[in-house]
Formats: structure tokens, C-alpha cells, sequence
């Protein structure tokens, strides 16, 4: 039962945010171009770390902005929030999973 | 005004706890791990336990099976123990009515008290689309060969007389869906039969064991990294339920799974009040009570990725709020414990098994909420696929490359309810 | 025959005198309808000179801090977001309102919407108002808080509301008219906590 | 009776009568059930699960294993212990054989719940707590103090000295001080019951349960309070350990501590000839003080030897210390007679039998949120291992036991002082010898220490299997007393260290709570919201029966007396087809869709093409996922050119503006689009029907409705009394049709008008199922009925609507994939049963016919099902709309339905049945 910093509105209950998965996942610039497997990997996979994962999270019953965050998936705690940009760049902020 | 709500018991009977089978004397070898394996089975849950035992069977007992913690510590010992195959698709009533007819006989396969108590199900439907959508799937069953029928809600009623089938609650029942044979079973009980079957026949079962790596040459996996040392391997098969990603990261291999916190809790022991198995999909809570008499009862999953084995209350809550409004007489039970396993769930609900990019590693995850039910039919199928080499009938559509063909079995689209 | 005058009336019409009377057995909390309001949602670059511009049409300033309100000539101006505001007026006609908003805001790349009907409101009074609330809101209410000025998009129960403080015994719920009903029961049964002994 | 003057802490100038099994007792408020039944030497008719011997009371407080009671009156209430349940006058129980029974009488009390946000959150207010909850008030937090028994004090029993005075006068003094401190809340008779992330606790308080009259019909029964705090003190104490002996669960064994509890806290001895069985000093108080009382009590210390200055008490007063004594097992049928003693089982005549093996810290709570323990072998329990942030464990739950010590780690320097005691260290004595069958481990599942024995005989060797294979600690009592010794006695057997073992997870709620209580008012009406239109009124007021449709009541139908449903849609489709009807559709979801870049948007997130489309006209789109699937489907007006109106299904409002936003803030923030709900600001009626242009135009007068000036798939602006309105030629009945948009403001007027200006032509309100059947005539799909999830735009024939010319937009990629170019999909048809009479059942499958018109046996392949299915007015015959594989190939093919074991012939064809070439909607 999280309480979970939305960037704008401050600290709200969990039942107030949606869950958007994995951060950083980019629509493909020019789908067409793709095979079918490359297009399955952007519609249906997505990583699955035991540890910290940034993901995308939006304050569904506030101000209804995404945002982005670092939540380790072992303890849930959330490690970071801010604005998509700052934690979409993944491989700068997020340490590999440990297995 | 007296108003008493229960009467005395008038005789003094036989107490409700006397008849319960006892656990069987010897259970299962706690072995070393040798160096070497024909079949390493990695994840010693329902699912690795009940391959090993159907590997058994086809002659194959130079296999370890390895648990990183204790044996069925995870989901197995986690759910809430229902099993059915009333599922819309072909493919799926496929697998889930094998598994059925083989926990029909599982008790003699095993030599096992399972307590396997086919008590029927009811899937409740409480709109107009969830009415379309039960039809569907109890005509679907029955053209597949699978018992099930559609009750509207005085045969509910008089299937279950607990539930509330008035027209005047927020979302009335309409009717549900009823499958008799299924029923629900003992979790502990059921691995264990499963570990002493194969550990008897020789394979090894090696708990604390977790495996920190693969060692690869080429296509090939020639053995795993363990934390009790490598153990080189003929072929691996993957059973790891919630941690499969964390396998696969390992191995290399993408797959579309996401792990989720998925909730359950029990009530205490009550005296037999729920004859059956009740699902309300749009009220999201499952329960049966179970045969010392608690309440079991699940909700659906947490809505985030997480492996911590616990979830959030408001979940709980809801899920309470739920059982009152649809079976007004639980309104005076008591939650008595609530815990969380880790799901590994799929884009169309349905499992991943099959065949990896290595030729010698097969993949069996994905099961979500449906693994216990499966878990006979998984096992079969699965030690069939290691053994041979290739996918069986039955588990071949549930391959990985349907999420590049778009071959999906899409079970949550059409209201064959997850659990 | 049905009333076909073209006269505006709260969603919950019917319900107000039952609100009177069950304010009146209640101990520190009133609930009553709000008549309803002009309102816009504005939508508008919160950096740069688009808040000042609008300001002067809207008559008074947007607040610029989060989930604060601030009070125009006739209305409120309430922060729901970085680049979100809900404007009120109790003088304007809503497409007057939308209008001259939109007009001030366009040139800033900003737009205003009229959702006059999207909401509506219902008050909370008393010195138990906040200890109702907390019933079945989770966002910290107590005064030091929440204080007058502040404002928040949050859940009581199931439904949305925004919530307003405008003094430590006095809020308002915006909330969608569809979920009126739901909200004003909820209040009303929460409500019985509080009512005087017979 | 029992009962000793002098001790207690209940009303004796008062008295209430309590009725158990049967038998009526007296006793007095502040008294338990169990209490009344102790001071009667009574006892509730409990017998075990398993083995069905008798059980007693075996502790005074959530820690007795035993003590289970059915309170039948004045609430019925399953499995309850005696020793929490207040005696109140009228009470009736009876005890258990293990199992509760839920009452059929419904339950009325109300159930709550109160958000509290806090600085400081103390659990448990005894002598730790009632320090730490002041010292905290004193520095001016906001601080919450809870404690789950009717009294402040804990174990407190006035006997000790506090700052030089009598301990339960310094716990009245700092209750008083914290009554009165405005920033303190004080709940007695509240349980934290579960512990979770950043400083949440739930606790549930029991609002009634001592009073006579059930509460105040308006006062919840029970409050869940959901307590966030930003540093949360546990201060829950301890629970005695008992020792395992043969044939412990008789009535008449108990805790030493609760023996104690029962004296000072209720004035009862709960026996005359008492054997005290120790490896601990605090047992000692226990001789001491029921000796005082009266009692005839011997100590046996397990330890070599006894703690000095307690032998010393002891020896003042004649109270016989034995050290280096086991108790091997007891006599006696329904109550014990004898304990047996020393290797030679000597018998000891007793009638109640103490035992206490040392304390184990009540740390569920710190464990709850992952708190780590770890064995303490001093202590022979877990106790917390390493702080976690936020949490701090105080007292005998952290295994500080000195009160002058527990008073100094709560109030730091200026805590009260206490008497120094020495004390002995504890010896760790898991059970005595005996037969392993009769030594109850956890004595609510009757399971042994012979239990344990054959589980590590069949080769557990984890105490979570031990747990599994015996049971023990899955009871009422979730192990509070058995599990410590469950893994002491296992650790014993498997000649292992107990640390290497560990102890089981501890996992909410610490006590039962009742499933009423957590739904709180989540219940009835309050269960889910109930959403309504603005004319709802309106509807009732026609006698319309409601389809639920997500939250909302949407009118299904309005029949007018003696109509069933089939009547009144017949009708209401009639009405439509000859003259005019009309439909609340304000439940459509609205988005007002802004800015430069609205038509790019709309082009990447609809198949269609929308940036074509003129300011002043309307198009159909559709939505796909990622997948390729129908996602949504609706209308689209352009407003302007920088700005459209998007209209959704109503199940899916909520949902498309997600999506929406979604792509457009996370993946495409770049573009220069506003996007605003305006599903309440708009009201929509669907007004439709040959005559509906004479009922539109009578009420608008202002505008031309002539087809030339307002022409199909257009819209236009007007006013009426001043009111902007608008008007939109969208047709989803098939015949000539008005959307009437206003401000939700004038919602009833405006209906009220259209109503009045169609009465002469016979104007009809119609609801959701006419609306089903008139589409389904003409083809139109539902979106979550026609489609599940798996069909495309293509499947539903609708690859008109799929943009050519697009380079892309969400969902095209997927249409390539090989599984989107199989013939065989399903694809959306008609379905005409030949027979012309049979409705088909929705959700029928659909087979291939066979020659004999007998359906094969199983297993038979399905060629799809039937997604909708209605009688129709305009071609007076049933007919339903199919999935069907390779179903446009098949048009003219002749299907098997199944329905009711009967194969239904059905011919496939075309989805329009009606006015295919559009003449009616363009006229």
C-alpha cells in the first residue's frame, strides 16, 4: 500500500495512480520497416527485472500527468519519481537486476 | 426480541477435524546434487514436480529437479487450490480438460490423499455482456466434450443457496455458468505426492539449490550455475512460475512476461456453509471453502510488476466488500490470514510453452492465475515435449512465436475468467 | 407535463430540502447544493505571459502554486495541474465565459473549455466537515495540511472529487454530476456519525 | 466462586448476566466473558478439532489458543475468544468443537473506516507505549496511540511502583494527560492489525462491543482506521511462552502472566491449588500475587537453580521453590487434578497448572512490513534484528523486559524510574519428556510434538513444510503461542540450531478481523457507484427498466403495462421505423480534442483518415491497439480547424481519454493538442425516425433541417432561448437522425421540448436494447459485443475505415502479421435462421450443418458464435449478427446452430439487413 509521490500533486495513495509498465519503450519511427518479430517485441514484450525498474505510472485521480519512476520490484519502494524524460533515459539510471 | 442466529449442535459429533487424512510417513529424498543430470528441471513447484513424475513415467529418471528455496514454496503453496476446464478456446480447453481428467485419477497415480472434491463451479454473470459471454463459452465446452452449463438464478441459488441472487443489489446475478466436475484440491498435499512419486523412482530433489546461471555452448545449454555448485545438464526445462524472467535474463531469451503480486487470504475454520465454488469476474472475488472449513478466497492481480509475495490491502478491501454483497452471510467471518504469491502473466492470458532459441531448453511459464489447475496436464505434456524433443499437441499453440504470428489464445477477451 | 423552461437547477435538485433537514440533526457538519457555476478548463503554458494575460480577463490571479485556488471577481481559479486550471464564475454565461478565456489564451498557445456542466458542487461545513471527509478520502485533511487556499483531485470513496478548502470548517466537492447521487448518499450515510442524540 | 475481594478492576456495584451453553452467570462490567466463566470455575463447552478431548481458557488475552465461543446474542458472532469479548448483560455464547458457524441473521451494524494522518503512531499503550505516546505529545506531534484492550496499562497490575507511586495511578495520570492534549488521539479497544508501506497501519476499533444495546443504530459497530504516519512506534509487548508437556490442553493449564491478569485485572482466581512450572522469573509475580489472593501454590523452576530474591518472596510467604523440577504431565478428566512431576511423575494435586517458558516480543508488525527477526537465544525468541526507517520497536516487543528498562528506551531521559529487579536469565525449555502424542504444540490444531516428529521423519527439514505437514500455527491464533516452539522442537529434532531454521512469516491481520468490517461501507447502494444521466428523473418517471453499462443505468426499454421486454422493444423499434423515436445517449463518451496539431493525433490514433474531414462535417472512426484490434469506435465532428469533438463508446469513455493522453504525453509530447473530457458537459439525444426531422425542426426553428441545408455526416450550431446547441446528422439506427447536443444544464428542458414537439407524431423514447436491434438491422457493430478483443477492423468489414493512404497510424503494423492474413478469421455476418422463428441465443456457437440435422458428438469444430441476436420489427423475424470463420465466403452457406441439443439451421449472409442502400438515413 504504497504512497506514491505523484511530481505535481505530492504524496497520494497508491489507488489513486495507474500502472503503465516499462518506461522508455519508444513507438518505432517507421513500423512498416520492421519485421514481424521486431514489431512483436514492441507490442508485447517488455522487461520483467526482479530489482529496480523504471517504469511509467500516471496520477490517474489527480492531475492525470504521467510521470516516470524507479520502483524496485522486490520491496515495491519507489527509489525515484520525476517527469518522463529524466528517467527514460534507463541505461543511466537503472543498475542492472541482480538475479 | 430473541433473534439467536445459530442453534447448539444437539449431539456431540465426530469433530470436523477427526477424518482428514494424515500425511504420508516418508515424503521425499533430500539429495545432493550430482554432477551431472540427463534433465534438469529448474523451479521445484507443482509444475517441475509433476513433469518429473510424468518423466518418471516415460523412463526417464536421471533428473534433479532444483528449488531455490523450499520444495513448492511458491505459488504452489500460495493458491487457492481450484480447479476447472470450462475455458472458451480450443486450445486452452485442451490442456485444462487433460489436466482434469488426469486429477480425476490422481489420487491412485500417486498413492496420495489429494482430497480432490469435484464440487462444481459457478462463474457468476452479472450484466448483459456477461451473459453473451457465458453462453459462448458453456456452448464452447459443451462442443468440446466439457461438462458445463448455463443456470439462470434460481438454479443458482439452488446450487449455492448462499448467494444472493436478488434483483436488488448493485449488480444482480443474471445467471452463471456451472462446470460439476470442477472442484478443488489440497496444494501441500498434491506437490508432495508429486516429489514423493518421482523421488521415489530415483530422481533427485534438491531443495535451497538456485540456479545463478546457465553455461551455453553455441545453441546448446550444457549445465547450470547453481548455489550448491554446476550441474551439467542433457536438457533444461523451466518451471519457474514468477521467476521465469529472471531465468531467462539470464539465458538471454526475451519473453512477453510480466510478474505480479496476486492475492489471497482464508477465513477461520466454519462449520460447511459453501457447497460450491463461486467466481464473480465483475466483482472481481473466487471462494470456496475449503475442507477443515476456512474460506478460501482470491482477487485479481496487483496492478504492478512486483516479486515481493505480498500486495496491497485496498485490494483486500474490495475484494471483502465483494463477498459481503454477494454472499450476505460472510459478513460475520473473520479474515484470518492474507499473503501474496508472484504470477507470471502473458499479453492474451494464456501460458508460453515450448521450445527456446536453444535446442535443448523448453520453456513452461505464463500461467498467470491458472497453473494449479493445470498442473497434472502441464506435467504431462511438459515431460512429453522435454522427452521428445518437440512440443506435444497439446502445449504446441502456446509457443512463443504466436506473439510474432499473432496466433494468440486470447482467454481474458472472452470472459473465460482468469483463476 | 413535463417543465420545459429553460431554468438552470442543480443535478440534485430534489434532494436539497432532505440535505437541509438532515444538516439540522446534524452535530458541526451542513451539507448543502452550490448553485451552479461558469467554468472553463484552461489549459495553458504556466511559464511565460499567458497566466498574467488570462488573469486580467478571468479577474484575478491563477495561482500558481500546485493544488492551491486563488478567488477571481466571481469565481475561483483552482490549479488541477502544471498546465491545468479549472476557472469559475458565478457572473458569466458559460459561453461567455469560454469565450473571452479561450480568447486571452489562444495567443499563448492555451485553450479553454467549457465544462460548466461537467461538474458540480455540493459544500461541507461544520467543525466535524474534515473528520467526514476523512472518512473516506485519504489525503491528509488536518488544517495545517490542507488549510484555506488549497485544493486537491482526489477520491472520496469510489468517485472523483475535487476537494476545496476554503476554511478549516468549510469545503467544497467538485465532483461529475453522474457520481452526484452516489457522493451525496455517501455523505449522507457517512453523515449519521454525527447526527445530535434524540 | 472465585471471585476475591480487593482485586479487580470491574463495576461490582453493578452486574450483568451472560448465558453460556446454556447456564446463566453473573458478573460485572469490565469483566471478559472468560473472566465471568473463570469466576464461576466454568468454563465454555469447547472441545478440539481433531481429537475432540476438552479445552478450556488457557490465557486471558488474543494469545489463548483454546477459549473459542459462538456469541449467538446479542450479535452473532463466529469463533471469538472468551478472554476479548466483553460481558455485557444478555450475552449468549456457546463454546466450539473447533469450527464457527455464520449466522443466517443479517448483519445491520454499520462498518467504517477514518483516514488519520499522524506524526507519531504508537502501538500498544502500556508502560512503553503510554511514555513514548507522551513524551512525543509533549514535543508537540500529532500523535496516535492505540491499544487493542479495553484499558490502558498493558501488564501493568498496580502492584509495580512507578516514579514512586502505584503504577496504575501514573498510567491514569498520563491517560489524563493525553485526553486532554489536543493533538493526541487515544483509541482503546483497537487492534493495529497490519502493517504496510510508508508508514500505513490499519486498525480496527471495536466501537460497541461494551455496551448493552449493540451501539447506536447510526454509530458504526466497528471502525477500520487507516492510520499514515510518519514514524510509528510498536510498543505491543510480549506473549508468554508456555512449556509442552503430556496432556497440556486440559482446562485448567494457562499462562502464569494470565493467571495474574485474571486476578488484578478482574478480581478472579483461577484456581485454589495452583503449581506453578517455570524456567523464567516473571512466573514468580504470579505465585506471589495468587498466593496473596488466597491461593495454596508451589513453584517448580526447570532452571538449577531459582532466582534469589523471588525464592526469598516466595520463602516469606511459604510458597514451596523446587529448582532444577520438570512437570512431565497432569491428571485429570474435564479440568486437571495433578500435575506429574520429576522423573518419577510425581503426582501433584492441583487444579490449575501455570507454565511459563519465557516471552516471545510481539514484533508482527515490524515484521509485517519486512521487518527482519532473528533468533535471540537469551530469550529463546525472534525479535526484531535491524531498525527499519520510520519504525521503531520499543519494550518487551523489542525483548526489553525491566520495567525500569522498557520505561528508559520509551521516554529516554526523562522517563519515570522504576524499581530495579534483578533478573535471572531465562532457560530455553521447549517441552519436558513425555509421549510425544499428548504433548500439544499447537493445541487449537491438536497437533504434537509426535506431529512434528513424523513430518521430519518424512524428511522436512524447513519449518515451513513442518508448518504444512502438521498444521501448527494455521489456527484462530495464527501460532502466537506455538509457533516459536514449533520451530524450537523442530530445530531439536533435526539436531539443528533454531536461527538456522527461522521462524514463519508473520502476515496481517495480528487478530481476526471480520469481513463486514473491512468492506466497510463498501456495501448495498455504496458498493459501487451508481452513475446517472441528467434526465435519469425522467426515465423512472417513464417506467424504464436499466441495463448496467460499466457504472452507469442506461434505459434498456420503457414497456408500458403488460409489455415484456420483447413487446416494448418491438415497439419502440416500430416507432423508429415509421415515425420517430427518441434516446438518451449522454452516456457516449466526449472528448474535446485542441490545438494546432489535433487532426495529426487523431490521424495517428484512428484507421481513418481525420485531418481530411471539414470543419462542419462528421466522420466514423475507429480505434486499434498496438495489436491491430478494435479498441473503440465513434463519431467525430471538426469543430474547427484546430479542434474536433471525439466521441467514445460509454464503456469505453474513460478508457480513450487514457489512451489518448497517454500516447500523446508519453510518446508524442511534441504535439500541441489540449485534450478535455466532456462526457457530462454535453447531453446527446438521438432523435430518429422518418418524422424526426419535423420534430428537430419544430423545436430548433432556427435552423434549416432541410436535407440540402443540413445534409447526413454534418453538423450545425443553433440556440434555443439564448442556449448554444448543437445538431449533428448521425444515424445509428439506420434511419434519418438528429444528435441533439446542449449543456447537461438544460438537459431536461431540452428533452422535455423534443418530447413536446413529437407528441403528435407519436414520439417514442426508446433505450438501450431498441437502439441494439435498429444497428444490428443495418450491420453497425458494438464494440465489447460484436468484437472480444481478438477482431479487426477487416473482420468487422470495415476496411473502408482503414486509412490507405496513411503512412501509419496505431494498430496497422499488426494487420501484416501472418495470423491477420489467414482467410479463415472470423469475420462479421448475418445469421438468418431458416426456420424464421427460433432467436438464436447470443454467445450460441456455430457448427457446420449436418445433412440429418443432428449435432455429431463432441469434440465438434466450431466455425464461430453468434454476438448478437434480436427479433426484428422491420423484417418481422428473429436474425443475429456472427463471428464466423472465413464467414463473407460463406455468405449464402447454411450453419448448424446448437441451441438446447437441437442443431438450428441459419443461413449466413450480408450484415445489412435493412435499407442497404441507405435510402432512409439520407433522405
Amino acid at each position: 500500500m504504497q504512497l506514491i509521490a505523484c511530481p505535481w500533486c505530492g504524496p497520494r495513495e497508491e489507488i489513486e495512480f495507474s500502472y503503465g509498465g516499462q518506461a522508455a519503450v519508444a513507438y518505432p519511427a517507421d513500423p512498416a520497416s520492421l519485421s514481424d518479430e521486431q514489431w512483436a517485441r514492441f507490442v508485447f514484450f517488455r522487461d520483467n527485472p526482479k530489482g529496480p525498474f523504471a517504469e511509467r505510472w500516471v496520477h490517474s485521480a489527480g492531475c492525470r500527468r504521467w510521470f516516470g519512476a524507479v520502483r524496485d520490484t522486490r520491496t515495491y519502494e519507489f527509489l525515484s519519481v520525476g517527469p518522463l524524460s529524466a528517467t527514460t533515459a534507463r541505461t543511466s539510471v537503472l543498475p542492472e537486476a541482480t538475479p | 426480541m430473541t433473534h439467536a442466529g445459530t442453534t447448539a449442535p444437539t449431539t456431540a459429533p465426530t469433530p470436523p477435524g477427526a477424518d482428514l487424512p494424515e500425511h504420508q510417513e516418508s515424503l521425499w529424498r533430500s539429495a545432493e546434487p550430482k554432477r551431472s543430470y540427463d534433465v534438469v528441471i529448474v523451479g521445484g513447484g507443482g509444475h517441475g514436480l509433476a513433469t518429473a513424475h510424468y518423466l518418471a513415467k516415460l523412463g526417464i529418471t536421471n533428473v534433479a529437479v532444483l528449488e531455490k528455496g523450499w520444495l513448492a514454496g511458491g505459488n504452489m503453496a500460495r493458491n487457492t487450490t481450484l480447479i476447472r476446464s470450462n475455458y472458451l478456446w480450443d486450445e486452452s480447453a485442451g490442456i485444462y480438460e487433460h489436466a482434469l481428467k488426469l486429477w480425476e485419477g490422481l489420487e491412485e497415480d500417486l498413492g496420495y490423499p489429494i482430497l480432490f472434491s469435484q464440487r462444481g463451479v459457478l462463474n457468476l454473470a452479472h450484466t448483459e455482456q456477461d451473459v453473451r459471454d457465458s453462453v459462448r463459452r458453456v456452448e464452447a465446452n459443451k462442443l468440446n466434450g466439457i461438462d458445463a452449463e448455463w443456470l439462470d438464478p434460481d438454479e443458482v441459488a439452488k446450487v449455492c443457496p448462499i448467494v444472493n441472487v436478488s434483483g436488488d443489489i448493485r449488480y444482480p446475478v443474471q445467471g452463471a455458468t456451472f462446470q460439476a466436475r470442477a472442484g478443488i484440491a489440497k496444494h501441500d498435499y498434491v506437490a508432495w505426492g508429486f516429489a514423493r512419486r518421482a523421488s521415489e523412482a530415483g530422481i533427485d530433489i534438491i531443495e535451497n539449490c538456485e540456479v545463478t546461471g546457465f553455461v551455453a555452448d553455441g545453441d546448446r545449454v550444457t549445465g547450470v550455475r547453481t548455489t550448491r555448485g554446476d550441474i551439467a545438464a542433457g536438457t533444461v526445462a523451466l518451471c519457474a512460475a514468477g521467476h521465469t524472467s529472471v531465468l531467462l535474463d539470464m539465458l538471454g531469451v526475451p519473453a512477453p512476461l510480466q510478474s505480479h503480486p496476486l492475492q489471497a487470504l482464508v477465513s477461520e475454520l466454519l462449520e460447511p456453509v459453501h457447497p460450491t465454488i463461486v467466481m464473480s469476474n465483475a466483482v472481481h472475488v473466487y471462494v470456496s471453502q475449503a475442507h477443515k472449513g476456512e474460506l478460501v478466497m482470491g482477487a485479481g492481480v496487483d496492478t504492478y510488476n512486483g516479486y515481493g509475495q505480498r500486495g496491497a490491502f485496498h485490494i483486500i478491501e474490495r475484494q471483502m466488500a465483494a463477498a459481503v454483497e454477494l454472499f450476505p452471510v460472510f459478513a460475520r467471518a473473520h479474515l484470518l490470514r492474507s499473503w501474496a504469491g508472484v504470477v507470471d502473466v502473458t499479453p492474451d492470458a494464456s501460458p508460453i510453452v515450448g521450445a527456446t532459441p536453444y535446442e535443448n531448453v523448453f520453456l513452461n511459464c505464463g500461467w498467470g492465475t491458472g497453473g494449479f489447475k493445470a498442473t497434472p496436464g502441464l506435467g504431462w505434456a511438459f515431460a512429453d515435449t522435454v522427452a521428445h524433443g518437440r512440443p506435444h499437441p497439446l502445449v504446441a499453440p502456446f509457443g512463443l512465436d504466436r506473439f510474432v504470428t499473432g496466433a494468440l489464445v486470447d482467454e481474458h477477451g472472452a470472459a473465460a475468467v482468469a483463476h | 407535463m413535463a417543465d420545459t423552461s429553460m431554468l438552470v437547477r442543480h443535478p440534485l435538485e430534489t434532494r436539497r430540502t432532505l440535505l437541509a433537514e438532515l444538516s439540522a440533526e446534524l452535530d458541526g457538519v451542513a451539507l448543502e447544493l452550490e448553485a451552479p457555476l461558469a467554468a472553463v478548463d484552461l489549459r495553458l503554458d504556466p511559464a511565460g505571459p499567458g497566466p498574467a494575460a488570462v488573469a486580467e480577463v478571468a479577474g484575478g490571479p491563477l495561482p500558481p502554486q500546485p493544488d492551491t485556488w486563488t478567488g477571481l471577481a466571481a469565481g475561483q481559479a483552482l490549479r488541477l495541474g502544471p498546465d491545468e486550471w479549472l476557472l469559475t464564475s458565478a457572473a458569466a454565461r458559460p459561453e461567455d465565459w469560454e469565450f473571452g478565456l479561450d480568447e486571452a489564451a489562444a495567443p499563448f498557445g492555451g485553450a479553454a473549455v467549457d465544462v460548466s456542466a461537467q461538474r458540480t458542487t455540493v459544500r461541507v461545513r461544520g467543525a466535524s466537515a474534515r473528520p467526514l471527509l476523512a472518512s473516506g478520502c485519504a489525503i491528509d485533511l488536518r488544517p495545517a495540511s490542507f488549510p484555506r487556499g488549497r485544493c486537491a483531485q482526489t477520491l472520496l470513496g469510489q468517485a472523483g472529487v475535487l476537494l476545496v478548502a476554503l476554511a478549516d470548517d468549510d469545503l467544497q466537492l467538485f465532483v461529475r454530476p453522474s457520481f452526484a447521487g452516489y457522493v451525496v448518499d455517501w455523505l449522507v450515510d457517512a453523515a449519521q456519525e454525527f447526527r445530535r442524540p434524540s | 466462586m472465585s471471585r476475591i475481594e480487593g482485586y479487580g478492576r470491574i463495576d461490582r456495584s453493578r452486574h450483568v448476566t451472560v448465558t453460556v451453553d446454556g447456564a446463566a452467570y453473573t458478573g460485572h462490567p469490565g469483566d471478559s466473558l472468560a473472566s465471568v466463566l473463570l469466576a464461576h470455575d466454568a468454563r465454555p463447552a469447547n472441545t478440539g478439532v481433531k481429537l475432540g478431548r476438552p479445552r478450556g481458557i488457557g490465557a486471558s488475552w488474543t494469545e489463548d489458543p483454546t477459549g473459542l465461543v459462538q456469541v449467538e446474542e446479542p450479535f452473532p458472532e463466529p469463533m471469538l475468544l472468551a478472554t476479548t469479548v466483553e460481558a455485557t448483560d444478555g450475552l449468549v455464547a456457546r463454546g466450539v468443537n473447533g469450527q464457527g458457524r455464520l449466522s443466517e441473521v443479517p448483519d445491520l451494524a454499520r462498518y467504517d473506516r477514518l483516514h488519520t494522518h499522524c506524526d507519531v503512531l504508537v502501538i500498544g499503550a502500556g508502560p512503553a507505549g503510554l511514555v513514548a505516546a507522551r513524551t512525543a505529545a509533549r514535543r508537540g506531534d500529532d500523535v496516535v496511540l492505540v491499544d487493542d484492550r479495553p484499558t490502558a496499562g498493558g501488564t501493568l497490575t498496580g502492584t509495580e511502583t512507578i516514579d514512586g507511586r502505584p503504577s496504575l495511578d501514573v498510567v491514569d495520570e498520563i491517560v489524563a494527560e493525553l485526553t486532554t492534549s489536543p493533538n493526541v488521539t487515544h483509541l482503546q479497544r483497537t487492534t493495529a492489525f497490519g502493517h504496510y508501506d510508508d508508514g500505513f497501519v490499519l486498525a480496527l476499533e471495536r466501537r460497541t462491543s461494551h455496551t448493552d444495546d449493540g451501539g447506536l443504530a447510526r454509530r458504526s459497530r466497528q471502525r477500520v482506521h487507516r492510520i499514515r504516519a510518519a514514524r510509528i512506534v510498536v510498543a505491543a509487548g510480549a506473549i508468554e511462552r508456555p512449556i509442552v508437556l503430556e496432556d497440556n490442553d486440559r482446562p485448567g493449564i494457562m499462562l502464569a502472566a494470565s493467571a495474574r491478569d485474571f486476578l488484578h485485572r478482574y478480581g478472579v482466581l483461577a484456581g485454589r491449588e495452583v503449581v506453578v512450572f517455570t524456567s523464567d522469573d516473571a512466573a514468580y509475580a504470579a505465585a506471589v500475587d495468587l498466593h496473596d489472593a488466597g491461593a495454596s501454590v508451589q513453584v517448580l523452576d526447570a532452571r538449577a537453580t531459582a532466582p534469589t530474591l523471588w525464592s526469598r518472596r516466595c520463602a516469606d510467604r511459604g510458597i514451596a521453590v523446587t529448582a532444577n523440577t520438570h512437570v512431565h504431565g497432569t491428571r485429570g478428566e474435564d479440568r486437571i487434578t495433578a500435575a506429574l512431576v520429576g522423573p518419577e511423575r510425581r503426582e501433584v494435586a492441583c487444579d490449575l497448572l501455570l507454565t511459563s517458558g519465557g516471552w516471545n516480543p510481539t514484533a508482527h508488525l515490524f515484521s509485517h512490513v519486512g521487518g527482519r527477526l532473528a533468533y535471540d537465544p537469551s530469550l529463546g525468541a525472534f525479535r526484531p534484528a535491524a531498525p527499519r526507517p520510520g519504525v521503531e520497536v520499543i519494550g518487551a516487543a523489542d525483548g526489553t523486559f525491566g520495567l525500569a528498562d522498557i520505561l528508559r528506551q520509551a521516554g529516554g531521559v526523562g522517563a519515570p524510574p522504576a524499581n530495579e529487579e534483578p533478573r535471572d536469565p531465562t532457560a530455553v525449555l521447549w517441552r519436558t519428556d513425555g509421549d510425544p502424542t499428548r504433548q500439544f504444540v499447537d493445541i487449537q490444531r491438536d497437533a504434537t510434538v509426535a506431529d512434528i516428529a513424523r513430518a521430519v521423519g518424512a524428511g522436512m527439514t524447513s519449518v515451513e513444510h513442518v508448518k504444512r505437514y502438521t498444521t501448527i500455527g494455521t489456527a484462530h491464533d495464527q501460532g502466537k503461542t506455538s509457533g516459536v516452539i514449533a520451530s524450537g522442537i523442530t530445530a531439536e529434532l533435526l539436531g539443528r540450531p533454531v536461527e538456522d531454521l527461522g521462524t514463519t512469516t508473520f502476515r496481517p491481520p495480528y487478530t481476526p478481523v471480520a469481513f463486514a468490517a473491512l468492506a466497510g461501507r463498501e456495501r448495498g447502494d455504496l458498493f459501487d457507484p451508481v452513475r446517472t444521466t441528467p434526465i435519469h428523473d425522467r426515465h423512472v418517471a417513464a417506467g424504464a427498466e436499466f441495463e448496467d453499462v460499466g457504472q452507469w443505468k442506461r434505459a434498456r426499454h420503457y414497456p408500458h403495462p403488460g409489455e415484456n421486454m420483447t413487446d416494448a422493444v418491438l415497439r419502440e423499434c416500430a416507432a423508429v421505423r415509421t415515425s420517430v423515436g427518441i434516446m438518451d445517449a449522454s452516456t457516449l463518451g466526449k472528448i474535446d480534442v485542441r490545438g494546432p496539431d489535433a487532426a495529426v493525433l487523431l490521424d495517428r490514433l484512428y484507421t481513418n483518415m481525420m485531418s481530411s474531414l471539414k470543419v462542419g462535417r462528421v466522420r466514423y472512426g475507429v480505434m486499434c491497439g498496438n495489436d491491430g484490434m478494435v479498441f473503440d469506435d465513434g463519431t467525430v465532428l471538426r469543430l474547427a480547424d484546430d479542434r474536433f469533438l471525439v466521441t467514445t463508446t460509454t464503456g469505453n469513455a474513460a478508457a480513450v481519454l487514457d489512451w489518448m493522453e497517454e500516447w500523446l504525453q508519453t510518446e508524442w509530447p511534441e504535439l500541441r493538442v489540449r485534450l478535455t473530457s466532456v462526457t457530462e458537459q454535453w447531453s446527446i439525444f438521438a432523435v430518429a425516425g422518418p418524422r424526426s426531422r419535423d420534430v428537430v425542426g419544430a423545436v430548433f426553428a432556427d435552423l434549416d433541417v432541410s436535407n440540402e441545408a443540413f445534409g447526413f455526416m454534418t453538423w450545425h450550431d443553433t440556440a434555443l432561448d439564448g442556449v448554444p446547441v448543437r445538431l449533428a446528422r448521425i444515424s445509428f439506427s439506420g434511419e434519418l437522425a438528429f444528435e441533439v447536443s446542449v449543456s447537461a444544464w438544460y438537459a431536461p428542458a431540452v428533452w422535455a421540448r423534443l418530447l413536446e414537439a413529437g407528441r403528435d407524431h407519436g414520439i417514442t423514447p426508446y433505450g438501450t436494447e431498441t437502439m441494439h436491434v435498429l444497428r444490428a438491422e443495418k450491420g453497425y457493430p458494438i464494440i465489447g459485443q460484436d468484437t472480444d478483443g481478438t477482431v479487426s477492423p477487416h473482420d468487422l468489414g470495415m476496411a473502408w475505415a482503414v486509412s490507405k493512404k496513411k503512412p501509419d497510424f496505431v494498430g496497422r503494423r499488426s494487420f501484416g502479421r501472418p495470423q491477420n492474413q489467414d482467410p479463415l478469421r472470423k469475420q462479421l455476418v448475418s445469421l438468418l435462421p431458416t426456420d424464421a422463428a427460433t432467436k438464436l441465443p447470443e454467445g450460441s456457437q456455430i457448427v457446420r450443418f449436418a445433412d440429418d440435422g443432428r449435432l455429431p458428438a463432441p469434440p465438434v469444430p466450431m466455425l464461430g458464435h453468434v454476438t448478437s441476436s434480436y427479433h426484428s420489427a422491420a423484417l418481422d423475424r428473429p436474425f443475429a449478427l456472427a463471428l464466423v470463420k472465413g464467414g463473407r465466403e460463406r455468405i449464402g452457406e447454411v450453419v448448424g446452430v446448437p441451441v438446447a441439443g437441437e442443431l438450428v439451421p441459419a443461413l449466413i449472409g450480408e450484415t445489412v439487413l435493412v435499407d442497404p442502400e441507405g435510402a432512409r438515413r439520407d433522405g
